[in-house]
């Protein structure tokens, strides 16, 4: 019974972690898309007057979305068409399963692993299930009868087939590094060093694998640049061009979650998860009191700077819009302050003081935070590669599939086992 | 035959051309020109026609001038275009330039021939210039503007010459020079809007077609007008499928480039609220397509034409009417005022047809016991035979009957059925006038409501071997005229001549 | 008022109670009528005028005996008008000769319309002289009474009847084709030629209009011969010529003079010169159609056709206007365009607006608004109307204008150096331009 | 922005062995990117970004927005529904019709004068047309909106009152 609890508890974790981040991702894209362009973003939403640079959007979206009209076409296939976003949506989810979040915690004498499912084929699901999620949009496209959802989807396709492949030749050279299929093993394996000063991250024995993997995750999340299935200069919105309202939303959401998922198999296959490089689980427990205690004055120190900062600026814009908008610089200051005397508080409570239970939640808990940290930034390198680049054509696209990144792939395979062998 | 040279082209003449024609030849375009028109006298006013004769030494009017044998003219050196140019600049002197607001805009020829030989700057202020009444109304037709006008005397010639009614005359003198109406006449001839049509400037305009388009944006087709048995070749101005205006088209055997008044209001019939939109049964509008097909069952039968239909209505009905008795309508139906010009009394357009094809008109007491004494359904094609009382208590009286026509009228009332046909503007056709001159005339704009042509109604309640197409129709009409050798999908621009017959109209 | 020397037509304006048909008979008046109708065929009558050299005198030159020889020999109808609608301003002439001779024009046209072959003849007189048509009425009325006119002439079995007809009142009516569509009853305005009036003209027959002086002057050569007319005049300007003077000169008046007479001796000898006080600025020869001629060369002409033609004007209908130097000469042509401006006809085109515009743009060059563009602007309208229309009233309002820019530029720019020039007025055509 | 330093043309320069694997380029290519996203946290003021209702952006006088009817002293429009600007419109959004005007001094007037302004591109070609001055599109009024495509088909009254002070 306790595992089912315990199962049940990191499946609420990552699900909330995962839907958690999704409008944070949102608000990232197009505030980033924002700035990267010279423009200022939305920032139009707002509760009573306070418009916190956009955050209030998603909310706003959110809102906007549900309560739209549910328009369908006519000649769609009921079943397909109202099942395609929530396939979508589910596998999207899905293949957090086999990802560890940490490495474990202890609770009430209870080591429990930090991973849904510790499956020994781990990466195999990973790999199954990704494939899995083309999907969602080949049902949609297909489903809502429209020649513009139906070459979405057909690109879908193609486009699936043509990088998993490489996806899994890439994963093939990794396996065969740390000689398991098991996700948890391929992690804690990064958490050596090798000649003694370079983490073993996959990045590091496996960059080509790695560039491999990364180009193929794009691919599979339908990322630009190789966003075709919704290409808006040829088919107009692509596979969810049918799509209004909530089941809308599934699929936009969906692609968000994929870029979580996406994230988090980068983070986890090439750069060690929660491993913190340089700082191994026994050293993390030794110094966990003084880390703490850094860590907290660190985030009274820079909570500080920001809360005089946006003091300064209430200060001096007192009147600049004569409305609720000049409470925003104050409410800033406000909130930085808060998190200063939060972090202040903890201090008061002595957490140099830890004992060694304490001490191993805190590497826990660290170590959660830096496979999150890893996940934010590669969720981020997404935005940050979507405003970068341009969209391929497809003949450029399936150029580099099978002419680039196959061979690469396979050469890269056979080059690793080879070092293997002679290792 | 006189042999000339026009800016060194070698042209020959018979003698007696004047050399405004001569040049028209030679040129491949007429000499600017306002006063000259070749039905009227020549006014030799407007100044503008001048060329340069050699042997002559001022520039020399090509109006007024005849031909002679060897004669050498310049029409495009630099004298006469510098004059040209300078006679035109004093016609606009005094002329308002009002053509924003002017009728005549468009197809005027002061406007075609300033941008042909003027585009100079005006010297004269527009305060300088002479003012005269604007916007009078003249006639029952006809507005003039005085200021506009260039004293061509077109008008006055033609009131003169072609109607002898003489209303309009030039007053006053020098600049004060105005044209205008005699005091105590206004100019209420029946062919008051020719005035109009040859008035070169905006300064006689149409009451009726006042603002109410600018020319340019109309479309014309050609066509016959309906009104009378004369035929008059008329030109159909139309756009977005109204009708605005109808216009004479030259024709020198039937109407000249004249046509009367009356003619020309016949427009307002096609747009009229009364015409028949929907096929009805008893008043009830119904669908085509929800029309019995046996419409004709039984023997026998009674089908009225009308001098109102064209030739292939006429025979097709006939040729429906193969059991049954046809005859060609009231006789002696819309008949009215005449005169001596065009206006016929006849005011039907083809009343010849209906001899042609052999359909005898019977009076209101025949057609009234006709009517009744059939048993089978009686068809009443176009035509008003109800206007007369006996027959439309004859209609009445009679349970099967069949009305296909354009407006709603007696008839229309008096028969159950009702269906919706096509006025002359929205098909295409043949009519034979007075002289029996077959005459051609095409579709203009749509067709009102749900209405059909009527060839195509008369086709379908034939059923079985009807003629698929209007071109069909009239193959077998020729042969039934015995008009072998003659295409009427193709008949000539000014009409056939019926055989035999002298050549009609004014020659 | 007369020069006992050249008395063909000025003989009798002397002459108390002149006009009375005895006093006319008593001085050898309808001798030549006499002789004519007894003893000359229609023909004889025609080649003596043409012999002659008589040239019309009403202002255009042509010769007479020419202009009768037009009329188709089989014409069956002929109508013979004597223009007496004088009103060129600055011409008094025919005034004169049919108030102080009204039986000399009678007995000549009745000559004349022998000659031609008429029944009926006209006297067109300007409505204007009231008088003047009451006097000629009246010797009308006498002639009849004598059998000078009527049917069965002299016993001679010509018959001709004669109207004085009273114009309405145009100038142009002086034009003969305006003069006979006056007569007709229609407006008074010329018609267009071909065809001449000598082919189709009054009711469409051959129609002869001759000017007063014209007629008048065929009795004395009746009498006298072509010869002894052509020895007076030079060559080709035969005869005797009456020139009304008008203007600052000690003798103004009506003058006959023999054609080719100088100025000079006229100016000084005839007219006596200016009066006390006045310099001579200019003269207009013919009457007020004919270019102006300034002083200086005025004093070198002779008074015939080809002389004054030479000079650049024309002896038109005799109509001398003598203007001393304190005459405005803007304001003379002001007055001048007005006339044209008003006795237009309004047929043709270049002439209805042309006459308008002339008379706007001198007015305005007088209130002293004119711009530096406005004597091209002058002479830009002139050239619009010169010679492009019917008749030529538009030629007798440009010549004037033309001159009196020419011969007087000076006084035109005086009033217009005060005002700025226009700039960047842009001038005719600007067809080309684009 | 600056263009300076950029080819003017497309070279046809062949790509080295590191650009054409493309990694770097991509490397670059974010540098840039992340370069722009930096300055701009940092420096919000600068962009050009205005805050529209609020700010607007101030246009030249000859801007084109919607249309207005010049009005004579008596308050009737100037037009004389001459149709040149009908004629002109290369958007085909003008409808007028031509009446009696009872002032003998005016003669034609338009009975009505429609503008669909969805039709409309704003060229200004009615405005060159116009022999009267009598249509303009100097109102400066650029915020066109409505809930209906009716809305947007203005009529005469609401042509002679469009003033950009906002009376309509």
């Amino acid at each position: 019974m306790p595992i089912v609890l315990e199962s049940l508890a990191k499946i609420v974790f990552m699900f909330l972690l995962i839907l958690g981040m999704v409008p944070v991702l949102i608000w990232a894209e197009r505030k980033g898309a924002a700035f990267i362009q010279d423009r200022t973003g939305p920032n139009r939403a707002a509760i009573g007057g306070v418009r916190l640079a956009g955050l209030v959007h998603p909310i706003a979206d959110v809102l906007k979305l549900v309560f739209k009209e549910d328009v369908q076409p006519d000649a769609r296939h009921k079943a397909m068409y109202n099942m395609a976003p929530w396939a979508a949506m589910t596998i999207a989810v899905s293949s957090y399963a086999v990802i560890p979040f940490g490495d474990f915690i202890t609770i009430a004498g209870r080591k429990i692993p930090l991973v849904v499912a510790d499956l020994q084929v781990g990466a195999l699901y990973v790999l199954a299930v990704a494939s899995l999620g083309t999907y969602g949009v080949v049902m949609g496209g297909w489903a809502a009868n429209n020649k513009f959802t139906f070459l979405g989807g057909i690109r879908a396709t193609a486009q699936m087939i043509s990088y998993e492949i490489s996806m899994g030749l890439a994963l093939m050279g990794l396996m065969l590094v740390f000689a398991s299929l098991r996700i948890t093993d391929i992690v804690a394996g990064q958490g050596d060093l090798i000649f003694g000063f370079l983490p073993k991250w996959g990045v590091v024995v496996q960059p080509l694998g790695f560039v491999l993997f990364i180009t193929a995750v794009f691919a599979e999340t339908n990322r630009n640049p190789f966003d075709l299935p919704e290409g808006e200069s040829e088919i107009v919105a692509g596979f969810h061009l049918e799509y209004s309202s909530l089941k809308f939303a599934l699929f936009f959401m969906a692609e968000y979650c994929h870029m979580v998922v996406g994230a988090a198999l980068i983070s986890a296959f090439y750069f060690g998860g929660y491993q913190i490089p340089w700082l191994p689980r026994p050293v993390l427990e030794a110094h966990a009191g003084g880390l703490l205690t850094g860590k907290l004055i660190a985030i009274i120190i820079v909570s500080g700077i920001f809360a005089v900062l946006f003091l300064r600026r209430a200060q001096k814009e007192r009147n600049k819009f004569g409305d609720a908008r000049d409470r925003e610089p104050r409410i800033g200051a406000g909130l930085w302050l808060m998190v200063a005397a939060g972090a202040a508080g903890a201090l008061l409570l002595k957490p140099w003081h830890i004992g060694p239970q304490g001490a191993e939640m805190v590497a826990s808990i660290a170590q959660i935070f830096a496979f999150v940290g890893k996940v934010v930034f590669f969720a981020w390198l997404f935005i940050w590669v979507r405003w970068t680049l341009p969209r391929f054509r497809y003949d450029q696209l399936m150029h580099l599939g099978w002419k680039v990144m196959l061979p690469l792939g396979l050469a890269n395979l056979v080059v690793t086992a080879v070092v293997m062998a002679l290792v | 035959m006189a042999k000339l040279t026009i800016d060194g082209k070698e042209i020959e003449v018979p003698d007696g051309t004047s050399l405004f024609d001569a040049c028209r030849e030679a040129r491949g375009e007429p000499l600017p020109h306002f006063c000259y028109h070749p039905d009227l006298s020549i006014a030799g006013v407007c100044r503008l026609c001048q060329v340069e004769v050699e042997g002559m030494p001022k520039l020399t009017i090509a109006c007024n001038t005849g031909v002679r044998d060897g004669m050498v003219v310049s029409t495009r050196n630099e004298r006469v275009t510098q004059a040209a140019q300078q006679i035109l600049e004093m016609h606009l002197i005094n002329h308002p330039v009002d053509c924003p607001i002017c009728d005549q805009a468009g197809e005027c020829g002061l406007q075609n021939q300033y941008m042909k030989y003027g585009l100079y700057d005006s010297e004269v202020e527009i305060a300088d210039k002479v003012n005269k009444a604007k916007a009078q109304v003249i006639g029952p037709h006809v507005i003039l503007d005085k200021e506009r006008c260039v004293l061509c005397s077109r008008c006055v010639r033609f009131c003169d010459e072609v109607t002898g009614t003489s209303e309009m005359g030039i007053f006053n003198r020098g600049n004060r020079a105005e044209i205008g109406t005699a005091p105590g006449v206004e100019l209420d001839n029946n062919y008051s809007l020719n005035t109009v049509d040859i008035c070169p400037v905006g300064a006689l305009t149409s009451r009726d077609f006042r603002f109410q388009k600018r020319v340019w944006m109309l479309k014309a087709a050609n066509s016959i007008c309906p009104g009378c048995a004369t035929g008059c070749n008329v030109r159909l101005d139309h756009e977005a499928g109204r009708l605005y205006r109808i216009k004479p088209r030259y024709n020198p055997d039937v109407n000249g480039r004249w046509m009367c008044d009356r003619g020309r209001m016949l427009y307002k019939a096609v747009h009229d609220e009364n015409r028949l939109l929907d096929p009805a049964r008893g008043g009830q509008t119904l669908r085509w397509a929800e029309l019995d097909t046996d419409l004709l069952a039984g023997d026998g039968g009674l089908f009225v034409t009308s001098a109102h239909q064209s030739l292939e209505e006429m025979f097709l009905l006939k040729k429906l009417a193969a059991g049954g008795t046809v005859c060609g309508g009231l006789a002696g139906s819309d008949t009215g005022d005449s005169d001596e010009l065009l206006l016929n009394a006849d005011h039907t357009p083809n009343r010849q047809g209906l001899g042609l094809l052999d359909l005898p008109e019977m009076n209101g007491a025949a057609l009234a016991e006709a009517i009744s004494g059939t048993t089978g359904p009686v068809v009443v094609h176009g035509g008003n035979p109800a206007g007369e009382d006996v027959v439309a208590a004859a209609l009445r009286g009679h349970g099967r009957t069949v009305y296909i026509g354009s407006h709603d009228n007696e008839t229309a009332q008096a028969c159950n059925l009702v269906l919706p046909g096509a006025v002359w503007a929205e098909k295409a056709g043949i009519f034979a006038n007075r002289d029996g001159r077959l005459q051609a005339f095409s579709q203009s704009v749509a067709r009102a409501g749900s209405s059909r042509e009527d060839w195509r109604i008369l086709a379908e309640l034939a059923g079985g071997e009807v003629p698929g197409s209007l071109r069909a129709v009239r193959e077998e009409l020729a042969e039934a005229l015995d008009l072998t050798e003659v295409n009427l999908n193709k008949l000539p621009a000014r009409g056939l001549a019926p055989v035999g017959a002298t050549s009609g109209g004014e020659d | 008022m007369s020069n006992s020397q050249y008395n063909i037509l000025s003989s009798r304006f002397d002459r108390t109670d002149g006009h009375k048909l005895p006093v006319y008979e008593a001085d050898g008046g309808y001798k030549a009528l006499k002789m004519v109708l007894s003893s000359m065929q229609p023909a004889e009558v025609r080649d003596t005028v043409k012999e002659s050299g008589l040239r019309g005198r009403g202002g255009a030159g042509f010769p007479t005996g020419v202009k009768w020889g037009f009329v188709p020999p089989d014409a069956d109808e002929v109508y013979f008008f004597v223009n007496a609608d004088e009103s060129e301003p600055g011409t008094f002439k025919d005034r004169y000769l049919l108030d102080y001779d009204p039986h000399g024009t009678i007995e000549g046209t009745i000559i004349s319309c022998f000659a031609v072959g008429d029944r009926l003849a006209f006297i067109y007189i300007r409505g204007e002289f009231g008088w003047l048509i009451d006097r000629v009425q009246a010797a009308v009325d006498e002639a009849y009474a004598a059998g000078y006119l009527g049917k069965n002439i002299l016993g001679s079995g010509y018959d001709l009847e004669m109207i004085v007809h009273k114009g309405a009142g145009a100038y142009i009516c002086g034009e003969e084709t305006g003069l006979i569509n006056s007569v007709e009853g229609r407006k008074g305005q010329p018609r267009i030629k071909p065809p001449f009036p000598a082919v189709a003209g009054f009711l469409n027959k051959p129609t002869i209009v001759n000017n007063v002086e014209s007629v008048a002057s065929v009795p004395w050569i009746i009498n006298n011969g072509p010869e002894a007319y052509k020895k007076f005049g030079t060559e080709k300007s035969c005869g005797t010529k009456l020139f009304s003077v008008s203007g600052p000169v000690k003798k103004p008046g009506v003058y006959e003079i023999p054609l080719g007479l100088p100025f000079r001796e006229f100016f000084h000898d005839w007219l006596g010169g200016m009066v006390d006080g006045e310099e001579l600025k200019a003269v207009i020869v013919g009457g007020s159609s004919v270019p102006v001629l300034p002083a200086a060369e005025v004093m070198n002409v002779n008074l015939d056709y080809e002389s004054l033609a030479n000079a650049g004007t024309m002896l038109g209908s005799g109509g001398m206007i003598i203007i001393p130097e304190s005459c405005d000469m803007v304001e003379l042509i002001q007055v001048l365009m007005h006339f044209y401006y008003d006795e237009s006809c309004g047929q043709c085109t270049p002439c209805r607006e042309g006459t308008g515009w002339l008379h706007k743009l001198v007015k305005k060059l007088r209130g002293g608004e004119g711009t530096a563009g406005d004597l091209d602007l002058l002479e830009h309208v002139c050239q619009g109307m010169a010679g492009l229309t019917i008749c030529p009233l538009s030629d007798a309002a440009v010549m004037p204008m033309r001159s009196f820019i020419d011969k007087f530029r000076p006084e035109f720019e005086a009033l217009i150096q005060e005002t700025a020039p226009v700039a960047g007025s842009s001038r005719w055509p600007r067809g080309e331009q684009e | 922005m600056s263009f300076e330093g950029l080819p003017a043309k497309a070279t046809g320069k062949k790509m080295t062995f590191l650009e054409s694997i493309y990694l770097v380029e991509i490397v670059r290519g974010l540098g840039v990117t992340i370069s722009h996203l930096v300055k701009n946290i940092f420096a919000t003021e600068a962009m050009p970004t205005m805050q529209y209702p609020e700010e607007k952006r101030v246009y030249s006088d000859r801007f084109r927005g919607r249309h207005h009817l010049m009005q004579r002293e008596d308050g009737t429009p100037r037009c004389v529904a001459c149709q040149m600007c009908s004629t002109y419109c290369p958007a085909d959004c003008i409808t007028i019709e031509g009446a009696e005007h009872p002032d003998p001094s005016i003669e034609k007037y338009p009975a009505s004068f429609e503008i669909d302004l969805l039709r409309c591109v704003f060229c200004g070609l009615c405005e060159e047309a116009c022999p009267c001055d009598a249509i303009r599109l100097d109102t400066g009024i650029y915020e066109i909106a409505a809930d209906d495509r009716a809305k947007f088909v203005v009529d005469k009254e609401f042509l002679l009152h469009n003033k950009s002070d906002g009376t309509r």
